[in-house]
């Protein structure tokens, strides 16, 4: 039988892979793409927390069932679909700057 | 009167060290306020001894009202929130090693009247550090020990790191590391009495329901033992601080494998700080284990006896080993120091009055044959301007006189009977041996014990005994390549290249210790006596037990 | 003054002559004052002896056992102390003994002030001699094993002081080291046995019982009820406390294993040898065997008896093909050692303290005799130079005859006319006779081997001896230019060798007056060992007079008929094929310096060098784990960074820069190294939070 | 409860389900992971997120699946694309980094993912598993019943409405911010990408 833990295991590995991607791409994208894997990752513990655990506290509580996993979901979807684009936005910059997009060249600010 | 000396004894260099710094572009003036100041305080040191050997009995302070061997107690609480105090006073266990420390620091500021780099800073760091050591040796709380402890730890960080060699950064902070990692797991400990001994010994008078850091009390309450004892079925908490406390102490030590910082430092260290570092601090280390981990967990004591005997003997043979691979001739002295404190672990480890003996023996001639083999090597180093063994040859025809104490010197080193390396190691030695009477009968728990018993420690004797020869291998390797050969002409000194009054007057002094403990061990095994089988009560039923 | 007395102040006396000499030295006085008075000191001591001799003999014979506190073990619950002690014992062995070193330590004495004539340090030498006086007379003296270690320790280092004498050449220096160190090998078991007698007997270490407590043998014999003849398998410590202490001995006494270090120190000078790697310092192991002798049990025993057979023969048989005249005299001296470890382990403890006696005196004689030669033949010991030297030098060559004939045994057969050597020897072989047939009746018919050794042996001694003095003294000179330039010593010399030569004579003849006497001290266990009584009657005039009493004369005769020519019809024998090689094998010793210098030392400093790499590179690069982790760490993340890299080369001597530089590069820019930070620190955090939150935690409160 | 009855038919068919997502997830991201060419990367990762929109399914979100397909796979994936497009000459020009630096980055990778997922599932063994293995909202059903599959039909449970109230009561003032930021974004996002006009003119080779 399926239960919380399985999406946690689940979750977890997603965050592992996005930790390795943005820490083995030297491509600003795939680091990119490494955030929304942690993201997601993020997302589908809140999802499953909502409905394992807190949502039937609530109706045990004579309220509603409780929504606040998936809001925060939904938030954070709607923050990652803008940091990708301002993201994105910055890579073009950086491309226009330097002809590549490898990270490994954005030390201007290094101290 | 005799507290005030306790107290002066602590605070008269601090008192130096500033004075030092006072007097403005004047070195020759910082060095006899340092020479004033170490001169005072071995003379009030001295009279301290007089009067504590001359009077029977001691004062008891301990809270409970029962008997104790410390006196000259000076109490005035600190801390009060977690109960933590000043606390000073004298027993056996500090007497000799205040006198050791107090002599070699006259020795060493002459030893080092030749400094010419900020003599200033020099004279008065060493001061520093001098009030540090006197500290560590006069604490009785746990937490002002910790104090002196780290504060004997900085000055030493400059003086290596400052006045040192060519690498001294690199030894200055190596030292440094690793001393903090082993202030770590005091304060660790530390943590540990405070969360337990208030829990349990608020029935026991020992603090009034705060917890207490007082060292004495500690080993005698037995209501703090009950609670060390407790925390797990196998790991009690008394075994995890034993454990913690060992690693820290035997840093100090040093004992293999904790060992590395102390050949760096010794190389890089100008020739006093090496002598002060081999002489006394590497005995903070001993002392510390026989003041603090033996009498306040004896029951941990007896289960880790093993262990801690396999480091030291470990220590012993290792470090000889290395010391025979070395062509740096300071490091081969620094690592005949890692040998020789291996007797003292291993003295201590094996819980019998005459390993104890032997250990403390080992640590007071220790201090007196470091030193004097430290110096001996400066006293060429500043003339030949290089170290390596290889390079050397025929000193004994160009300075027959010098030859003749460094003899003195290296051979107390060997280990060589009616000098001062001797009774230390043979005290060791036999109370290894002595220590099948108590492992045979002890309870199952404490390893090895039964009818095996005999050959483990027998084995561990024979590996120790084995450094015997090892040592007369590489100091006598040593004395050869340096010392015998026909004479050269660049290592003749004349004129003011000479070995001078003063450097004779450190190594004349040095020697004349060196024999003096050797034929007359007495002198200091006397002033324990008493101390030891106070604080070692809890060990002395293992010895009488069998019939000792 | 009583003898005990009178013993430690023969004992102090040349310690007190060794501190005023080095102390003030030659800025005080010069070399002749100084020799004269080390000679005057060590007279004194001689006299205090004597006196004590005779004390001791004309009164009750009561072994005096007095025990000093000298090092504190532990207090007693009374208060008391409990120590290890020192202090003298006097018995009829002891102030013979006495007698003996302080006889022979004054003539080696006055020896030297010929012998180092002209020698710029020969005042340090007479000072290194007082030590050793004082050194030997300590051992002589002690009563407690502590006591014997100390002193143990102490003619080792003024051993070490003598052989490397002449420090400025290599020999001296490799030998006076090698004969320290392979001491110590010794005395490590020595270290071991006393500890074990020290944990079974109380912390005590004082042999026979004092005022103090019962002592070692009383404690085991009396409490522990053990008797060490009949000690059972439970008692396998005894044993190997017994064969501990022998250690010790065989490292003095040059037994084999420890055989090398003794050839190698006649690079000493020979008064040297003479008295130290001869007479005395090499006889202290057979001393303590002797002192500890009711300890062994039967197969502490065995293990004697076979190292003092195997050196024995083995060291007889290398005498007979060297050509240095010291190195055939220190072989000589091994294979004589070798008969008295033999003569203890047969359990003739008598015999083998009588021959220590008379070997003392012919071979210190041999010893200074061959240094005569040595002396006026410029310092060439090769006796392939030497020959027809009696014209020469006839006082030293008659001594060095007479010593000759006393080493070989020489007796006339069916009477009791012989010199010193005969008597010892005898006394040894007739032991050896009774300890085979003790070892056949427990079924080691082998045991025999004990016997049949040492008889054969006695015949290649006289041999050997008698080819060093055709060699020197006698047939046609073979260096003509060392010939005319050799002459005889002076006084100093050949006095005391003219002295020597008549103890070596006489002594024997008093053997029912000295033998008696050890034998009267000879623990109560050695006794019923000893074949005095009931073998050594029969055995004497028959037996051992058709072996022994002709033996001397068939190899003095061989070898005359050898070498009276000089080395032409040995030279020949020796090319055979089959002997060639064993002569070489035996001319290099039988290859032990090359075993030892392949297995221990080439060993040892390799396990050195290994072990000081070892704390170099492994455990001090786990230490410096901090830094080279993050030196290593920073590499990953960093890899293009060439700038830091060849900022971070390799040795450890940067480390510190690079703990900076890694600092540094923390904040070089490098997003990738921020995300790790970041990622290192959250899994870094989760694990500390971990146990907390599992309830894992082991350090807390008290639960009650 | 309401639900109760209708789970039945659906439970077999739940826990193969929920493996086949999840394993096409997993592998996605290990694509991502492992791929060193940035469209492969892309493609992975559209395979990751489609399969946790279809696991939103079985937790009872469909609102949220829907909205992770749309934004995520028809939005935020489709502006990736894009920008591998525009920021590379030839898409699929591998940038890659040294094997020791990879192995760091994968090891650190797979210590969290061992270390969150052991921690997820020690806190639900320790929370008991009768409460909290299964889905909260139908703890009191019979035990049979308690099947994950459910979910599916626990739309009138809780469903957009709940959504729909909780964002303009509740998460009111979120929302409007989330809006100023959408247009913050729009903005922002426009001005970095177009550059300093500058720069455009004198590097007018570029692209």
């Amino acid at each position: 039988m399926i239960g919380l833990s399985h999406f946690l295991a689940l979750s977890a590995i997603l965050f592992g892979c996005g930790a390795a991607t943005i820490l083995t791409k030297r491509n600003a994208i795939g680091i990119l793409m490494g955030v929304e894997l942690i993201l997601n990752a993020a997302n589908v513990n809140l999802v499953a927390f909502n409905l394992y655990n807190w949502a039937g506290e609530a109706v045990a509580q004579g309220a509603a069932p409780a929504v606040d996993g998936l809001m925060f979901a939904m938030f954070i979807i709607v923050l990652a679909a803008a940091e990708a684009a301002i993201a994105l936005a910055i890579f073009l910059n950086f491309y226009n700057h330097f002809s590549t997009i490898d990270i490994e060249r954005a030390r201007m600010l290094r101290g | 009167m005799n507290e005030l000396f306790v107290n002066l004894i602590i605070f008269l260099p601090l008192l130096g060290a500033v004075g030092c710094l006072l007097p403005r572009d004047n070195p020759a003036l910082s060095r006899m306020i340092a020479m004033v100041t170490a001169v005072v305080v071995l003379l009030i040191n001295v009279a301290l001894a007089w009067s504590f050997y001359g009077e029977a009995g001691g004062t008891s302070y301990l809270p409970s009202g029962g008997e104790s061997v410390v006196r000259y107690v000076t109490d005035l609480v600190w801390i009060e929130s977690v109960n933590i105090h000043y606390l000073v006073g004298v027993d056996g266990l500090s007497m000799p090693l205040l006198l050791l420390t107090s002599i070699l620091n006259v020795l060493i500021i002459a030893a080092g009247w030749n400094v010419e780099k900020h003599t200033k800073a020099f004279m008065s760091l060493y001061l520093v550090l001098m009030f540090g050591m006197y500290g560590v040796f006069l604490a009785l709380d746990f937490f002002l020990f910790y104090v002196f402890f780290e504060v004997s730890l900085l000055p030493m960080y400059f003086l290596i790191g400052i006045w040192g060699g060519p690498r001294k950064e690199y030894a200055a902070i190596k030292f440094f590391i690793y001393t903090l990692v082993g202030s770590i797991c005091l304060l660790m400990v530390m943590l540990g009495f405070y969360f337990l001994v208030p829990d349990v010994a608020t029935g026991a008078a020992a603090a009034g329901g705060k917890p207490s850091f007082n060292m004495i009390a500690l080993a005698a309450d037995e209501g703090v033992q009950q609670a060390f004892n407790h925390g797990g079925q196998f790991w009690t908490y008394a075994k995890w601080f034993f454990i913690l406390l060992f690693i820290s102490f035997a840093i100090k030590v040093p004992a293999v494998p904790f060992h590395t910082w102390l050949p760096d430092a010794h190389v890089e260290a100008p020739t006093p700080i090496s002598m002060i570092l081999a002489g006394v601090l590497l005995k903070m280390g001993g002392y510390a284990l026989m003041r603090i981990s033996y009498p306040i967990f004896p029951d941990a004591a007896k289960w880790a006896w093993f262990g801690v005997a396999i480091v030291g003997v470990v220590s012993i043979v290792y470090g000889a080993f290395c010391a025979m691979a070395q062509t740096d001739w300071k490091k081969l002295v620094a690592y005949s120091s890692v040998s020789h404190m291996g007797y003292v672990i291993l003295g201590l480890a094996v819980l019998t009055e005459a390993g104890r003996n032997g250990a403390y023996f080992q640590m007071i001639g220790h201090g007196i044959s470091s030193a004097m083999m430290f110096f001996l090597v400066g006293v060429v180093y500043e003339r030949a301007h290089h170290r390596d063994l290889n390079r050397f040859g025929g000193l004994w025809n160009t300075m027959p006189a010098y030859t003749g104490l460094a003899a003195v010197g290296f051979f107390a080193g060997l280990g060589l009977p009616l000098l001062c390396g001797f009774p230390g190691e043979v005290l060791s030695l036999m109370g290894t041996f002595g220590a099948i009477e108590w492992i045979e009968n002890a309870p199952s728990w404490v390893p090895f014990s039964g009818a095996g018993s005999s050959a483990t420690v027998i084995t561990l004797g024979v590996f120790a005994a084995s450094g015997v020869i090892l040592t007369a291998g590489y100091i006598l390797w040593m004395f050869q390549r340096v010392y015998m050969g026909p004479a050269r002409p660049e290592y003749t000194y004349s004129g003011r290249d000479m070995v001078n009054g003063r450097e004779y007057f450190v190594m004349a002094v040095l020697a004349l210790f060196a024999i003096i403990l050797g034929v007359w061990p007495a002198v200091v095994l006397d002033m324990i006596s008493n101390t030891f089988n106070a604080i070692y009560a809890p060990f002395s039923s293992l010895a009488s037990a069998a019939g000792f | 003054m009583t003898p005990e007395n009178l013993l430690v102040l023969a004992t102090a006396l040349p310690a007190i002559g060794f501190a005023i000499v080095i102390l003030l030295g030659a800025r005080v006085a010069n070399e002749k004052v100084w020799s004269w008075f080390t000679v005057g000191m060590v007279g004194g001591s001689l006299v205090c002896s004597v006196i004590a001799y005779v004390n001791f003999m004309a009164g009750s014979g009561e072994p005096v056992s007095i025990a000093w506190n000298w090092l504190q073990i532990g207090v007693n619950a009374d208060g008391s102390g409990r120590y290890l002690q020192i202090g003298p014992y006097v018995d009829k062995m002891t102030v013979l003994l006495f007698a003996m070193v302080t006889i022979i330590s004054t003539l080696v004495h006055i020896y030297s002030i010929g012998y180092m004539e002209g020698d710029s340090r020969k005042t340090r030498f007479m000072a290194y001699m007082q030590l050793f006086t004082f050194s030997m007379l300590g051992i002589v003296l002690g009563n407690s094993l502590l006591q014997l270690y100390i002193f143990w320790e102490l003619v080792g280092i003024s051993s070490y002081l003598l052989i490397g004498f002449w420090y400025e050449k290599r020999g001296p220096q490799l030998a006076c080291k090698k004969a320290f160190v392979m001491n110590r090998i010794g005395d490590m078991g020595f270290a071991v046995g006393m500890g074990i007698l020290f944990f079974k007997c109380g912390g005590d270490l004082v042999l026979r019982s004092a005022e103090s407590g019962p002592g070692i043998f009383g404690t085991i014999m009396d409490r522990l009820a053990i008797d060490p003849l009949n000690a059972g398998a439970d008692n396998w410590w005894l044993t190997l406390a017994g064969i501990g202490l022998f250690m010790g001995a065989m490292g003095k006494s040059a037994q084999f294993p420890l055989q090398t270090w003794l050839p190698d120190a006649m690079e000493g000078p020979t008064p040297v040898s003479s008295i130290v790697h001869s007479a005395t310092m090499v006889a202290a192991g057979v001393y303590l065997t002797a002192r500890i002798f009711p300890l062994l049990t039967p197969a502490a025993h065995l293990f004697v008896a076979t190292i003092g057979l195997i050196t024995l023969i083995m060291a007889a048989l290398i005498a007979c093909v060297q050509t240095d005249i010291k190195k055939v005299l220190a072989y000589s001296t091994l294979s004589q050692l070798g008969y008295m470890v033999l003569a203890l382990g047969a359990g003739s403890y008598t015999y083998a303290m009588f021959h220590l006696v008379t070997h003392a005196f012919f071979k210190c004689c041999l010893f200074q005799c061959a240094g005569s030669v040595i002396h006026a033949a410029h310092h060439e010991q090769e006796m392939t130079k030497y020959g027809g030297l009696l014209r020469k030098m006839p006082i030293t060559a008659a001594c060095f005859a007479v010593c000759t004939l006393a080493i070989a045994g020489a007796s006339i057969p069916y009477t009791e006319m012989a010199l010193s050597g005969y008597y010892s020897k005898d006394g040894i072989i007739a032991a050896t006779v009774n300890y085979g047939d003790a070892l056949a009746a427990h079924g080691m018919d082998w045991g025999k081997v004990f016997y049949w050794g040492p008889t054969i042996i006695a015949y290649v001694t006289a041999f050997y001896m008698t080819r060093a003095f055709v060699l020197t003294f006698l047939g046609k000179p073979r260096d003509r230019h060392l010939h005319d330039h050799a002459h005889e010593v002076n006084w100093t010399m050949w006095f005391p060798q003219v002295v020597l030569a008549s103890f070596a004579v006489f002594i024997g003849w008093s053997f029912f007056k000295v033998g008696a006497n050890i034998h009267e001290t000879a623990p109560e266990m050695a006794q019923p060992f000893d074949p005095e009584h009931d073998l050594a009657h029969g055995f004497h005039f028959v037996h051992a007079a058709l072996l022994h009493g002709f033996g001397w004369m068939i190899s003095i005769g061989l070898g005359f008929a050898l070498y009276v020519n000089g080395l032409s019809i040995a030279s020949k024998i020796a090319a055979i094929p089959g002997i060639a090689q064993i002569h070489w094998w035996l001319y290099n010793k039988m290859g032990f310096d090359g075993l030892y210098d392949i297995i221990a030392v080439n060993l040892g400093k390799a396990l050195s060098s290994i072990l000081g790499a070892f704390d170099r590179y492994v455990v001090d690069g786990a230490v410096n784990g901090a830094a080279w982790i993050g030196r290593e760490l920073g590499f990953l993340v960093g890899g293009f960074d060439y700038q830091y890299v060849d900022g971070t080369v390799r040795g450890s001597g940067r480390a510190a820069l690079r703990l900076g530089s890694i600092l540094h590069r923390t904040q070089a820019g490098n997003i990738r190294m921020y995300v790790l930070i970041l990622f290192v620190a959250v899994f870094t955090g989760l694990a500390i939070a971990t146990p907390f939150a599992l309830g894992w935690v082991w350090f807390g409160l008290p639960s009650h | 409860m309401l639900l109760a009855q209708q789970s039945q038919t659906l439970e077999p068919v739940a826990p193969w389900l929920f493996y086949l997502f999840a394993g096409v997830a997993v592998l996605g991201a290990l694509g991502v992971v492992l791929s060193q060419q940035i469209v492969r990367m892309a493609v992975f990762l559209l395979f990751t997120l489609g399969s946790v929109a279809f696991l939103y399914f079985f937790l009872e979100a469909e609102f949220l699946a829907a909205i992770q397909l749309i934004v995520y796979v028809g939005g935020t994936l489709i502006l990736i694309i894009f920008g591998v497009m525009l920021t590379s000459k030839n898409p699929f020009v591998r940038l890659t980094v040294p094997v020791p630096q990879r192995l760091l980055g994968w090891g650190i990778g797979l210590a969290l993912a061992l270390m969150t997922g052991f921690l997820g599932v020690k806190y639900v063994a320790s929370q008991g598993a009768a409460a909290h293995d299964s889905p909260s909202l139908i703890a009191d059903a019979p035990h049979d019943s308690q099947s994950l599959i459910v979910g599916v039909q626990g739309a009138e449970h809780y469903g957009v409405a709940d959504l729909g109230r909780n964002l303009l009561g509740k998460y009111a003032l979120p929302l409007e911010l989330a809006g100023v930021l959408l247009l913050v974004v729009m903005i922002g996002a426009a001005y970095i990408a177009k550059g300093r006009h500058a720069d455009f003119e004198e590097g007018g080779a570029q692209p």
